[in-house]
């Protein structure tokens, strides 16, 4: 059984390789995250997951007192990180993990059998109309009163533009076949750059280290046909993993359902360009609970590059004037 | 550093230049360990089966092995329980099982003293084992000798000088054994978490 | 839907939790009722905020809405449970005049329950309990006696259930008091809140639905520990939710095989499979007739006892263990009482015992009143500690703050320690059982490190060298150990013995061939068995590791039978004949899970019948029938000896048949119901060094402490603390206080508290949230303050650990302290010295309560001590 | 013995596994730890009791939203000499186009002609100015030794790529433009080489000189990219001030003074205007110019633009070879200094700040101001709810759902 499993990965690892042989990128599916902050019971597991697999340090041991966070937010050692809000406000019922995990196990097709959590079908054996069965709470649901708990599993977005990809000088940092943000560690040189260029403060540069890190999207796990641990790991599919088209699907039905349980104040955060023209969407996208600002993203975030055309005209002017100021400046003691 | 300087073949622009990529975003700014890139978990030499020792939910673990050191541990998706899942406790096990904090020798502090000192394995055995019988006779009790009690005189073949604690972290053969072992030693005083 | 309460699922089972957002993804309405607002509490659909250690309150409340308003599932009720069952006359309810809050029979003097006065009409003497804990009287002679409960089935009962004396009509003059406007004031849950949970509650059951508790040690630590879960079981009940998918009582519980080592036991009271351990009160002759007879039950599945008591003894004494010589059951030490944890330690504390195994466990942080256990590990010959890191417990003699302060000094402790590293799940093979029941088998990955070793082989080892050490002895005393079957084998480049082989022998096999038997089914009492567990038989069937099993969930059914193997055999839902209605069919379509086939004339379903399998539902027993015969077709709960669901618990509880309401040992408000504060037959230790705080409202101590754990570390901390991607993420003991207490103390949110108890002070951070808000209860405003228990003095991230904070109290029937409801005091900075009341911390105590103020107990009614009754100590 | 210590902090890799129990192979194992340092993350000062009210707007406990800019004191320093090296190039090149020819003719080295002097003198400051850039650049690589990774890929999208390229380049024509002096023997053709790459050095020196404004511009960071049309164009005027203020410190005689004078004035009478320009443009949204009026930032803003402006005047009063001039060079020299470290000041102050980036994207100048037409295309903006549309006009991709 267990070399089953083992073989199972040799082989997928073997097969992912091939890809490589040349310069381009092989065709495949752009992959990304939608993260659920619905479904987030805020256990943290995917911040240890990351941290395993990756086996990167800890960030340091200092109590924040902002909630149950001590992480504070991303950076170079910690690449998924837990937000927790506590607000006056109520939250209406909502929940539906079902969703994430079924999704999440079609979610990888060909690639799935290393590590996609199963579908599951408690109730294959029982009539279709078992959902109205249960009698849910009336509209009185509510938590203690005017109060909830938001808790929200950040990461790096895998911007459709990168600023960090696109400030980075060395090449360090690339797109991959699978449309993530990658930062190769053997080659970035600490320039830092990528650091004051990302729009959601997420790439960070650990000083002892002297390198900017952030998350892979676990690209050495997908080239393996595995899914990322922070999605793995995730007890609620809060976090889900796929192609990134089927995940705004969901996450669109999602945002319906939840309207309809009653939780207005439901919205998709940078699912396209259309909504986050800045970045042209995110593949790592969220459902938030409330205005951006309240989980520490930015809410109209942009990649610098997309601007930077003003300041290249700007240099040419400035080209020209300077060299109009040295040119005037010599111009009489040219005479002869 | 290979990327120090980097042999001509191995220079990005001039892949740039092969392939007309005028903005070097993508593949031809690949290093060659990224061209390698694959999972560690594709080369283990084995996996085992495991299941999580922390709580009692059961979760299946996965434990990754390669020349006899465990290099990845993580969730069974094959598990009806978890199905790939894991909590934080879980998704670190690979630090409690492999960590420096783990203790590799017998420690032995003396009555009265202030450090520890490494004791051999064998020796620790058997200085347990003379101290469990020393206690046992000394502590022995064959028949209750209580006038104020109904059983007065009764058999009680046991010994209350010797106690044990623990149990609910260990497996279900290791708390047969124990139990099985103390209840021929007469030791009646055997407890776990189960009480907290 | 789920009711969670008394457990912090998502915090403390996350991975288990999934399912409930399954559920309530599927449309089940999820409720929490808990002290502090959790991360639980922020998915559920309704949060109910009540006073730590007033559930009883509650969920009383509940049984009274449930019972006033009919909305009791009739059918399952009659047929099901013991609700028409008549009660015997003598019986007298605390409610009842003159009464007081006691039950009829309580004995100041032994401080527990007779249970003459509980039994039913028209059955001799006490009707057994099943497994019979604690069930043993401490009078001698019941040798020659019939078994008990031989007349079980001339029982007297009333199906119309309108008997003033039958079971159903006492619940319902029990918890008439039980009013909303009860609970309100004394949980401090407003009316409405909890109306809308007992209407959604009874909603939800019924034929078409099922609804379920969940539970953890949020409801087990409390001097009425057990009465909580009793409380909920008899609302599962009424509504019908037991034995039934989507029903049920959830017990999380928190260690990897905490389930195992109860099942095959290192537990004081037991023996493998739930057999009481011997007790002094057996004769010198005949001591195994006279122990099968106490124990046993002349009907229902404990008239088996003696098969299994049997088959135990040869399992151990092999060859030796023969008819003639009563398989060696003399051999087996015996009881005089309660030896539990706690006892264990104030006789340690007091000196009387002088060696201690400690086995991955670290009681100087995990368990109540650390410093009290310090002081006990002080008065010892010699400690073992078996651990993967230094623990606390091993370094106790070092690193406590008694020896910072400088009141106790190293050289002077005399203890000699013994630490032996330990091998981790990944390095042994073995199985654990969850929470479910479901045995999982671990493979050994890799070879343990330098001297770590298994449990196993570290037992294994110790017992052969001490069977070395008595080989030549003559003494009697020595012949359990030298008689003892020792051997399983040596694999591997350790020599280790071989897990399987001690999961055969807990299986079982027949004598003869050695051949493991299919299952309890198969064992005789003749000593042609043998079998280390009776509730395991069936694990290793066929000489197949049922536990190794590991077929794909997706490649099953839901229940997934083919994964692992839970007890009794391989039982996913005890108790599930109760899926099906009196004939057999099952309640609903939705809800089919285990039904009578009439063409095959057996019970099928997708789990394995918890049932005789080919009983008839029509089966009626004749009058005076005994052993399983005596099961109807209709007796689901065929452990019991009626086969029937207890409302009415007629013996087996130390506390009452009927929980009801009792104020923790220290409490912030008087008993609303009755004069008799706590539960009179708690267990409580009076030392010097265990100081409790006045019953209710002690001016030193005003507020409410809880403690519990957080997602992000385990127990004490000795398998989370030294991990740093764990210990980064929880890095400091806090303490979390609403903000109108903070208000009131000037408690800044990430500045320092100190907060004490008479027992010790502890200082930490602050976290001020409105998670916690203050309840009105009795009038009053009553803060909680939360307390995680996870840190202590040794490893990576530190603190001070909350149980030094924790007094030596017990509930009777399980001795589990009370650690989920107490008093203290909170001030803001730092202001801990380390005092314990142990070591010279007397001014924590003053000014001590005034004896007779605020009494715990009813004088007259007053029990005389409340030591437990192991030998009388005064 | 380890057990008998108390755990060493200093020995802690943040893992903390055990090597004969455990591999590390993960893709962040080799991340080097210093147990002695301070993690990486942002200080992380105690929240107060947790309000969802920060001052100003909403934010999460106050924390920064973006990552602060990890560069050191080199990077600003690296600015003012590049743009001394670039200005002072372009300023040679364009005296010797004016007709002059570049090196002092061989014959009489010991006195050339002023004006020579002027051209060598550009050449100097802009070669030495090169090295000491790359030098200053180098010496801010986390990974110092991987320098060269900087040519690695040819990438427009990055000014920070683009820059270096520039600099090579510049620095090789500054290279080729000097050492042909240093070599013994002079013939021709080595003035011609030298002339010739030293116009080149000239024209590098422009883009060189002005493209650092275009470098921070293209960050998150508010201050920066909401002041990207007035960066560049400011920094080229301050590298013409600094050159102008070092040649005021190094004077040549006769017409090189007369041209070194009116570069001075032009130069520092530009930066002067363009640095009010610059703090206009900031505080467009105020709470993005905070930085220019509060804290450590203005301190150093303030005394820039002083110090520059004193610069100015004391250029226009002073004659040639006063002690005014050489003032006017010093106050010059500072200003064009300070003017880069209370730029990368203010940067760090507002990337500290979250309600900066939040109020700056809600005024409309997050990505609204670039929006193409495809990217609007149905566009309505269900992340932002009601605080959308603040006072300042928001585009409509920005209005609430």
């Amino acid at each position: 059984m267990a070399t089953n499993l083992q073989t199972d990965f040799a082989v997928q690892g073997g097969s992912q390789h091939l890809a490589h042989e040349h310069g381009e990128a092989p065709a495949r599916k752009v992959m990304g995250f939608f993260t659920d902050t619905t479904l987030c019971i805020g256990c943290k597991a995917c911040e240890v997951a990351c941290k395993q697999w990756n086996q990167l340090p800890d960030d340091g041991f200092l109590f924040s007192g902002m909630s149950y966070d001590n992480t504070a937010h991303l950076g170079a050692s910690t690449w998924r990180h837990v937000a927790f809000i506590e607000r006056s406000e109520g939250l209406p019922g909502q929940g539906s993990p079902r969703d994430g995990v079924e999704a999440g196990a079609a979610a990888f097709g060909p690639l799935r059998p290393s590590g996609q959590p199963a579908s599951t079908s408690l109730l294959t054996d029982v009539a279709p109309s078992h959902i109205e069965m249960p009698v849910p709470l009336g509209p009185t649901q509510r938590a203690l009163s005017n109060f909830s708990w938001l808790m929200m599993s950040d990461v790096c977005k895998h911007c459709e533009r990168a600023a960090c990809l696109e400030a980075c000088p060395t090449g360090s940092i690339v797109r991959t076949e699978f449309g993530s943000v990658y930062v190769q560690p053997d080659v970035c040189n600490g320039c830092g750059y990528c650091v004051s260029a990302c729009p959601f403060g997420v790439i960070g540069r650990r000083e002892d280290d002297g390198r900017a890190w952030k998350c892979t999207l676990c690209y050495d796990r997908l080239e393996g046909g595995m899914v990322p641990a922070c999605a793995k790991a995730c007890p609620t599919a809060s976090i889900q993993f796929g192609e990134v088209g089927e995940l705004r699907d969901r996450a669109e039905q999602r945002v319906e359902q939840l309207r309809a349980r009653g939780v207005a104040e439901a919205r998709l955060y940078g699912e396209d360009a259309a909504h986050q023209p800045g970045t042209e969407g995110l593949h790592a996208f969220f459902l938030l609970c409330d205005e951006p600002e309240v989980y520490n993203l930015p809410p109209d975030p942009v990649v610098p590059t997309k601007k930077i055309a003003d300041a290249w005209y700007a240099m040419a002017a400035s080209v020209v004037g300077l060299a109009a100021i040295c040119l005037s400046a010599v111009a009489s003691g040219g005479r002869r | 550093m290979a990327s120090k300087l980097p042999i001509l073949s191995e220079w990005p622009v001039l892949r740039q230049l092969a392939h007309g990529d005028l903005t070097g975003l993508g593949p031809s700014a690949y290093s060659s360990r990224t061209r390698q890139l694959a999972p560690r978990t594709a080369s283990a030499d084995r996996v085992a089966r495991s299941v999580c020792p922390y709580c009692a939910v059961g979760c299946g673990q996965l434990v990754y092995v390669k020349d006899e050191k465990i290099i990845d541990i993580e969730g069974d998706p094959e598990s009806p329980v978890s199905q790939g899942c894991l909590c934080p406790k879980g998704a670190a096990t690979f630090q409690l099982v492999t960590g420096d904090q783990r203790e590799k020798k017998v420690l032995y502090r003396r009555p009265g003293a202030s450090r520890w000192e490494e004791l051999p394995l064998e020796q620790a055995m058997d200085m347990v084992a003379e101290r469990v019988k020393r206690t046992r006779e000394e502590t022995w009790q064959e028949r209750l000798e209580d006038p104020a009690s109904a059983l007065h005189g009764h058999r009680l073949a046991r010994t209350l000088g010797i106690a044990h604690l623990g149990g609910a972290t260990l497996d279900n053969e290791e708390n047969y054994l124990l139990k099985k072992l103390y209840t021929a030693l007469g030791i009646v005083q055997v407890e776990n978490q189960a009480r907290i | 839907m789920v009711v969670i309460q008394g457990s912090n699922m998502a915090e403390c089972h996350p991975v288990a939790f999934r399912w409930v957002m399954e559920a309530k993804n599927r449309g089940a309405a999820i409720i929490h009722v808990d002290p502090r607002f959790t991360r639980t509490s922020a998915v559920a659909d309704l949060h109910v905020p009540l006073r730590a250690g007033s559930d009883i309150a509650f969920l009383g409340g509940i049984i009274r809405y449930i019972l006033e308003g009919e909305r009791f599932f009739k059918e399952y009720v009659t047929e099901y449970t013991n609700a028409p069952t008549i009660i015997d006359a003598r019986f007298r309810g605390p409610e009842d005049d003159g009464q007081e809050g006691f039950f009829s029979g309580f004995d100041a003097k032994k401080n527990r329950y007779d249970w003459e006065t509980w039994s039913y009409d028209g059955v001799e003497g006490v009707i057994p309990a099943a497994g019979h804990k604690h069930a043993h009287s401490d009078q001698p002679g019941h040798g020659g006696e019939p078994a008990t409960g031989a007349n079980m089935t001339e029982r007297h009962q009333d199906p119309t259930l309108q008997h003033p004396r039958c079971v159903f009509q006492l619940l319902k003059k029990h918890y008439a008091r039980y009013t909303p406007e009860l609970v309100e004031e004394t949980c401090g849950v407003p009316k409405e809140l909890f109306l809308q949970v007992a209407e959604t509650l009874c909603k939800n059951s019924g034929r078409e639905r099922t609804g379920a508790f969940v539970y953890a040690v949020g409801w087990t630590q409390h001097t009425v520990g057990v009465q909580y879960i009793r409380t909920a079981a008899i609302i599962q009940l009424l509504l019908g939710n037991m034995g039934r998918p989507g029903g049920g009582i959830m017990a999380l519980r928190g260690h990897a095989s905490i389930q195992g080592s109860t099942d095959l036991p290192t537990l004081f009271d037991l023996l493998p499979g739930y057999l009481p351990m011997p007790h002094a009160v057996l004769p010198d002759e005949g001591a195994l007739d006279a122990y099968v007879q106490n124990n046993r039950s002349a009907t229902g599945w404990w008239s088996e006892f003696r098969k299994y008591a049997v088959s135990l003894q040869k399992a151990w004494f092999g060859e030796a263990a023969t008819k003639e010589n009563d398989y060696l059951f003399d051999l087996l030490p015996r009881l005089t009482g309660n030896h539990s944890h706690m006892t264990t330690v104030s006789e340690m504390a007091d000196g009387k015992v002088k060696g201690y195994f400690v086995v991955g466990e670290n009681p100087t942080v995990g368990s109540m009143h650390g410093a009290l256990h310090r002081e006990g590990l002080r008065r010892l010959d010699w400690l073992v500690v078996r651990d993967f890191a230094l623990t606390e417990t091993a370094e106790f003699w070092r690193n406590a703050p008694e020896i910072a302060r400088g009141e106790i000094r190293t050289e002077d402790i005399q203890t000699e320690v013994f630490f032996f590293p330990a091998a981790t799940h990944t390095e042994k093979s073995g199985s654990f059982t969850n929470t479910q029941r479901m045995l999982q088998w671990h493979q050994k990955a890799v070879e343990p490190p330098g001297d770590c070793r298994s449990e196993l082989q570290f037992t294994y080892e110790l017992g052969r060298r001490l069977r070395r050490l008595y080989a030549g002895s003559k003494d009697p005393r020595d012949r359990a150990l030298q008689l003892l079957t020792w051997d399983y084998g040596e694999v591997g480049p350790l020599r280790e013995p071989d897990a399987e082989r001690v999961l055969l022998e807990v299986n079982g096999y027949t004598v003869v061939d050695g051949k493991p038997v299919p299952g309890f089914g198969k064992l005789a009492d003749d000593g042609t068995t043998a079998c280390g567990c009776w509730i395991y038989s069936g694990c290793y069937a066929g000489g197949v590791n049922h536990p190794a099993r590991r077929r794909p969930g997706q490649e099953q059914t839901w229940v997934a039978p083919e994964w692992g193997w839970a007890w009794p055999m391989n039982r996913r839902l005890l108790y599930n004949r109760a899926s099906a209605d009196p004939e057999g069919r099952p309640w609903s379509e939705r809800k089919r899970y285990v039904w009578w086939d009439a063409v095959e004339r057996r019970w099928t379903g997708h789990d394995v019948p918890d049932f005789i399998v080919d009983r008839p539902p029509s089966y009626r027993p004749e009058p005076g029938t005994v052993g399983t015969a005596s099961l109807a077709g209709n007796d689901p709960f065929i452990m019991q000896a009626d086969g029937k669901g207890w409302i009415f618990a007629p013996s087996g509880l130390l506390d009452g048949p009927f929980p009801t309401h009792y104020e923790p040992e220290e409490s912030v408000v008087e008993n609303p119901l009755y004069r008799q504060q706590c539960n009179p037959a708690r267990l409580e230790w009076h030392r010097r060094d265990n100081p409790y705080h006045r019953a209710w409202r002690d001016p030193r101590f005003p507020h409410v402490l809880t403690t519990y754990r957080l997602t992000e570390h385990h127990t004490s901390g000795a398998m989370s603390r030294w991990l740093s991607w764990l210990s980064e993420l929880q890095p400091s003991m806090f303490c979390e206080v609403s903000r109108e207490l903070a208000e009131e103390q000037g408690l800044r949110n990430g500045g320092w508290a100190t907060i004490t108890t008479a027992r010790g002070e502890i200082e930490c951070r602050v976290l001020v949230t409105a998670r916690l808000r203050p309840l009105r209860v009795r009038g009053r405003l009553v803060h909680t303050i939360g307390l995680p228990y996870h840190w202590s003095y040794v490893g990576r991230v530190t603190g001070d650990p909350a149980n030094e904070l924790i007094g030596f109290v017990a509930d009777p029937n399980v001795s589990i302290q009370e650690s989920k409801a107490l008093t203290g005091s909170i001030r803001a900075g730092r202001y801990s010295f380390g005092r314990r009341s142990v070591t010279d911390g007397l001014e924590l105590r003053r000014p001590e309560p005034a004896p007779g103020e605020a009494p715990r107990d009813l004088p007259g009614l007053h029990a005389i001590h409340r030591q437990p009754p192991v030998q009388p100590k005064r | 013995m380890r057990t008998n210590q108390p755990l060493d902090s200093h020995a802690r890799d943040g893992r903390n596994v055990d090597p004969e129990l455990g591999t590390l192979l993960g893709e962040g194992s080799h991340q080097r730890v210093r147990g002695d340092l301070v993690p990486s993350r942002a200080p992380r000062a105690i929240a107060e009791t947790p309000t969802d009210e920060g001052e100003g707007g909403t934010s999460y406990y106050g924390q920064p939203l973006l990552e602060e800019p990890v560069w050191k004191w080199y990077i600003p320093a690296y600015f003012f000499v590049g743009g001394v090296a670039g200005a002072a190039a372009a300023l040679g090149a364009a005296a010797q186009l004016a007709g002059w020819r570049g090196s002092p003719a061989p014959r009489h080295r010991l006195l050339p002609r002023p004006e020579h002097r002027l051209v060598g003198r550009c050449r100097i400051i802009a070669t030495a100015g090169a090295g000491l850039s790359a030098a200053l650049l180098i010496a801010d690589l986390g990974r110092p030794a991987r320098f060269l990774n900087m040519l690695r890929v040819f990438r427009p999208t990055s000014p920070m790529n683009m820059g270096t390229w520039f600099l090579s380049a510049f620095g090789g024509c500054c290279a080729a433009s000097t050492l042909p002096h240093l070599l013994p023997a002079r013939r021709p053709w080595q003035r011609r080489v030298s002339d010739v790459s030293a116009l080149g050095a000239g024209l590098m020196g422009l883009p060189l000189c002005t493209y650092t404004g275009v470098l921070i511009a293209n960050t998150a960071v508010p201050i920066w990219q909401g002041t990207r049309k007035t960066l560049p164009v400011l920094f080229g005027a301050s590298g013409a001030a600094g050159a102008a203020s070092i040649l005021e410190l190094w004077p040549v005689d006769g017409v090189g003074d007369e041209v070194v004078h009116r570069f001075a004035l032009l130069g520092k009478s530009c930066e002067a205007a363009l640095s009010e320009v610059f703090s206009h443009e900031a505080s467009r949204v105020p709470r993005v110019g905070l930085p220019l009026r509060r804290g450590a930032s203005a301190a150093l803003w303030r005394a820039s633009q002083v110090l520059s402006v004193a610069g100015l005047v004391a250029t226009a009063l002073s004659g040639p070879r006063s002690t005014l001039r050489r003032t006017a060079g010093v106050l010059g020299v500072l200003g064009a200094l300070t003017l880069r470290f209370a730029i990368m000041q203010a940067g760090r102050a507002s990337a500290r700040d979250p309600q900066a980036t939040s109020a700056q994207q809600r005024a409309g100048r997050g990505a609204s101001d670039v929006v193409t037409e495809k990217d609007r295309a149905g566009a309505t903006h269900p992340t932002l709810g009601a605080e959308a549309g603040t006072k300042m006009e928001a585009p409509e991709h920005v209005q609430p759902a």
